[in-house]
């Protein structure tokens, strides 16, 4: 099976989209002729193939960027936008949060808004907190939104391919810490499903649910546990709204134990919702009270002992893990 | 530019209808808890969403904002079911999800209002690009604020437009208030239009309250629209006659600058001038607002006999 | 003791912080001369008192509005700026989230930025989803800031007060329900600190956490439980970030079981950063499944039927207490 | 206008050190791990930074952005501390908790910098809105690219210094590029200059690899700031020579292009008329640029010898 970096399979996705659907576009800063000439990067070749019509560079106008989405996308057009990094979602948010989320509702359900805005996210690369911050939370708060953030390569292909066909708009949040990991990626179109978590590792002891670019922290994790006999069952959520309260539902009934894993700022997380929703549905479950492992209230520094301190790691996991068990 | 008798009777219809609808709301918001929340009027304006709307074909699109009824009614929306929607009826073109601030009327090519204000120019351009990607001859048309157009949307939406050329008529209805704030209290430029040099397209100034300059305005800008020559930045010059909403008393409004607007009434000018030139007489003019009046009166009847939507309906719509 | 709607206690802190420090100003959309002259509104009448000097009105510019008080702030000023309606936050997150929280810390502390951003909120104005749109769970998972929700009129003096007077950029958001509600305020000068919770009812069987326009609501219904002898002990917040687990924990401790009451939409909500709290660390106390109250996952409709169905009530409450009860 | 000696031989001794600190910078970039972050030059560009700064009192303010290191060197900023924080080192001006793209030295008044393109346009608003409230007789520069003036940002900040007159200078530092995109792709107007009119300011182009040029630009513009006739957009054409960022490889810009503007270095330029001049003289020319390099060789080191902050100093400065 062909081996690619999340961006690689971003990139594929995109392209068998719109050699599949003529509807579909794609807009932002650098999408076609960007700094980066690296094929690993989701949009590199894209402009060579389909031409200036279908890949638009934009200005630097993040607004304007969310708003040709709404535009277009009520037309009947597939635009998939970027917003560069994830704290610049902050200058599209009204775009896409007051009129992307509301604007088939306020229209009573006449008008839709088929499109996908992609987000680069991530701590890990020296920048500081204006180009790392992850905001997933603030997306997953939003009504009329989906919210996708993907693993895996392969997830990440299907995934995207969903979230273009799908009617809604949605939110499709893409860790840069992934793009350069080679995993293997099914050649053919396929589709994974929005709203589906996906258990990446089966175990009996202990749950841990997370997403993005913590799920290998879980993994490894997962690895040195088990060999002291620990089963850890790792629940990758991959689509944060719709949530597959199920799936982690069913984990936790089985381990009774429940550490949630997420590299955004531990207050106000999307892991409080994730504890939540198993302490209203799965309360009987439990034995042990709930961990979080995520990044310390503070933004992201760029110092690269700050930043590490910054980023959960295994030791964080493990050491979470021992306390509950 | 002659214009026809037809598109002058057309837009005089339009805005006594849109004034008799307005005149019906000023009086039904006095009744406490008739009207659900903010009500928000174009009194003295309608010569802008009429001449505009004179000027499109039903496949253009309009992106209009919190002060929308003349634009929709001009452009051909159903007065029950605006009303019906202004009431929050189940009836109403949204179901009572919107009311009256966020009318969407996909049938007229009105397919989705925001009332944040200069949010209607980036969602234009969007739509806008639409029109130019699948090649369709029909321009889309943005209503917004003087107030709109120091917002940051403003700048990013003419500065992409007229990048790529988009066929868009950005329609600047300057009614020298923002709120409670003049014009001139808001920035420093004498005419909005003067923008429009930023961007690299053509601004103009129209009188806002003679609904032939806007219509004829109108034609050229969305001719050169369809021509590929790009976005027009038109500002009308025009006076808000009541508060911002129904709940202001227009405590920082000098009554005389009304009253002097009130002058310049739209439908009065060009009702004169139809009468003066024998297109229609007095009689028919009155006829005219005797109908409007019924069609009025009608969406009210229609409004106030519907049913509210059930609760439950509130969980619809959401999602696709 | 006076009597003062919300909108009222701001405008006397206001005065009296204006009054006090030259350095404190007022901008926004209307705080000057605004559509509405009523006095129960929080910026009527400081004009006239203050002069356009210090109170002044901006353009219909939030960007501009947060960046404003961003510099002035760090210049040694105290901006209080408003930002009219709590959807709008959007368009002020970029300088609020990315600059007035994290300035200081790019800095390495030695910039400051103490500003308030004021902010109305709250459904139940037939207003639609576009102005009704509760977002502070946005604002609390933003390390940096402090998130202020008051629910007394009481509340909002001392809290606004020590909110001009903290060296922190404070969201400071006002629920217009309360505008109009009559309420006792001391008449003196009294600071209310950030970050302390309030038991607003004692009671032994049941805690209700909740905050700013949701305390009325957990109040009836806590009347109502009172007479079939069911004790009721409300937590209000007040300030979600810092947030207070002391008092939060101690309640839980006592009753054993967990209500969180919020207007804003359910999931991602900041009732799952109180679920997660409690479930970390008084899990042990806990003996019934956590209960959340809150608007459904949807935009505020406009239509009254469909805004009731949307506002949390009493009867919502008390059947989520008889349920775990 | 006559330029003191002395000035000139300020604003050439700081475009000098700019220029071997970027030097410097593009070497330790090829070795792997050394420089974390991303790395953003200014090289070519000097005449804007040290033209503008050296028109500048202390007390004036600047505000800039992810390009800042010759702002900040020709404020007066020391080259340690810079180099420091560029290495992410404990004895950083900010304590390693910026690195290289937010670079703050509130000591010389560079109290905050964003690297949020456009970002620093409002922040610049704020800061000349407390000069104006405390009647302080100072400035504030805003420093911000080509790009950054696509930005809604852009918009809202010139309009609201222009409406209350604030003493406020935006710099617009045309480099041509924003990102891999030409200017002309991003932008359909010749000069970001003629956005002034859209403000009620005055706009001037000025050639940013002209030192001089810069000054007395600045100059006027700052003075007419102090007498309170508000603020001026000024843009300064110039040229990147570098990539975006040093990771960048430059395959959108054009070989010749780039050497074309290398035949345009403002340092050779300055240096030269000072030297036909008499000046300076060429040995003191030559010993200029080895006084830098030892500057900037001993900030390296500085830099290198430095430890990285604790780990749990990351908890550190987020609250007052
Ligand atoms: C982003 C945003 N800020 C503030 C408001 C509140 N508001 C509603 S209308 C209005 C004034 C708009 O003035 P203008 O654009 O001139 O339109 P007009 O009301 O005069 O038709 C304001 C400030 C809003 N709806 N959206
Ligand atoms: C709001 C925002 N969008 C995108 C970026 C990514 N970015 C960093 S610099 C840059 C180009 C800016 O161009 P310009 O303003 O001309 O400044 P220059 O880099 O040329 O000095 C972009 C798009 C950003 N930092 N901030
Ligand atoms: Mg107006
Ligand atoms: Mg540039």
């Amino acid at each position: 099976m062909q081996k690619l970096g999340l961006g690689q399979a971003v990139n594929q996705a995109l392209r068998e989209e719109m050699l599949r659907d003529p509807n579909v576009f794609i807009a932002g800063e650098g999408v076609g002729v960007g700094i980066h000439d690296s094929p690993m990067f989701p949009t590199t070749g894209l402009l060579d193939e389909f031409g200036p019509a279908r890949v638009k560079d934009t200005p630097v106008s993040e607004a304007a960027i969310a708003g040709l989405a709404v535009g277009a996308a009520e037309a009947g057009l597939r635009p998939v936008v970027e917003i560069m990094f994830n704290p610049f979602f902050t200058l599209a948010s009204d775009m896409i949060v007051n009129h992307a989320a509301k604007l088939r509702y306020l229209s009573g359900g006449k008008s839709s808004f088929p499109l996908v805005v992609r987000i680069k996210t991530g701590a890990g690369f020296g920048a500081g907190c204006q180009h790392s911050h992850n905001l997933e939370a603030w997306a997953a708060h939003c009504p009329g939104l989906k919210v996708v953030m993907p693993a895996t390569s392969a997830d990440a292909k299907g995934l995207l391919k969903s979230a273009i066909r799908d009617d809604n708009p949605v939110i499709f949040i893409e860790h840069m810490g992934l793009y350069f990991a080679q995993m293997p990626v099914p050649e053919e179109d396929y589709l994974t499903p929005l709203g589906k978590a996906e258990i990446k590792r089966p175990g009996k002891d202990l749950t841990v649910v997370t997403w993005s670019g913590m799920l290998g922290v879980a993994l490894k994790a997962a690895e040195t546990l088990s060999r002291e006999g620990i089963e850890t069952e790792i629940v990758d959520l991959r689509t944060l709204t719709p949530l597959d309260r199920e799936t982690i539902l069913a984990s936790v009934e089985k381990t009774g134990r429940l550490i949630v894993l997420h590299e955004a700022t531990r207050t106000g997380g999307f892991g409080g919702e994730i504890a939540a929703v198993v302490m209203e549905e799965g309360f009987k479950s439990l034995k042990a009270p709930l961990r979080r492992v995520t990044g310390p209230d503070i933004p992201v520094p760029a110092s690269p002992p700050l930043e590490k301190f910054y980023i959960p790691d295994e030791t964080d996991l493990i050491r979470a893990a021992r306390e509950i068990l | 530019m002659e214009i026809s008798e037809k598109k002058k009777k057309e837009m005089l219809w339009t805005m006594i209808l849109s004034r008799k609808f307005s005149d019906a709301l000023v009086d039904l918001c006095k009744i406490e808890g008739k009207i659900p929340g903010m009500m928000i009027l174009s009194t003295g304006q309608e010569a802008v969403g009429s001449g505009v709307c004179a000027a499109l074909e039903p496949n253009d699109v309009i992106i209009t904002n919190h002060r929308s009824h003349t634009h929709l009614l001009a452009k051909g929306a159903d007065p029950r079911e605006i009303m019906a929607e202004i009431y929050c009826r189940k009836t109403g073109c949204n179901k009572g999800k919107s009311g009256t601030l966020h009318l969407a009327v996909p049938e007229i090519n009105a397919p989705c209002t925001s009332t944040v204000v200069g949010a209607s120019l980036t969602i234009a351009v969007g739509r806008a690009f639409a029109q130019q990607y699948t090649k369709e001859k029909s321009v889309t048309v943005c209503f917004f604020g003087d107030g709109a157009a120091d917002e940051g949307s403003f700048h990013e939406a003419l500065n992409l437009a007229g990048l790529w050329q988009l066929p868009v008529v950005f329609v600047c209805e300057n009614n020298e208030y923002a709120g409670a704030q003049r014009y001139e209290e808001h920035t420093r430029i004498k005419d909005v239009a003067e923008r429009a040099g930023a961007y690299g397209m053509p601004g103009t100034v129209v009188d806002g309250n003679h609904a032939q300059a806007v219509y004829t305005a109108t034609l050229a800008a969305r001719q050169r629209a369809l021509n590929g020559e790009g976005p027009t930045l038109m500002e009308c010059k025009t006076y808000r006659w009541r508060g911002h909403g129904e709940s202001d008393h227009q405590h920082y409004q000098p009554k005389d600058e009304i009253k002097a607007w009130q002058g310049k009434c739209p439908i009065s000018r060009l009702g004169k001038e139809l009468i003066e030139s024998g297109t229609i007489t007095d009689a028919q003019f009155r006829e005219m607002e005797f109908k409007a009046e019924k069609t009025v009166a009608d969406a009210v009847r229609f409004a106030e006999e519907s049913p509210f939507p059930e609760p439950h309906d509130a969980l619809e719509d959401v999602y696709a």
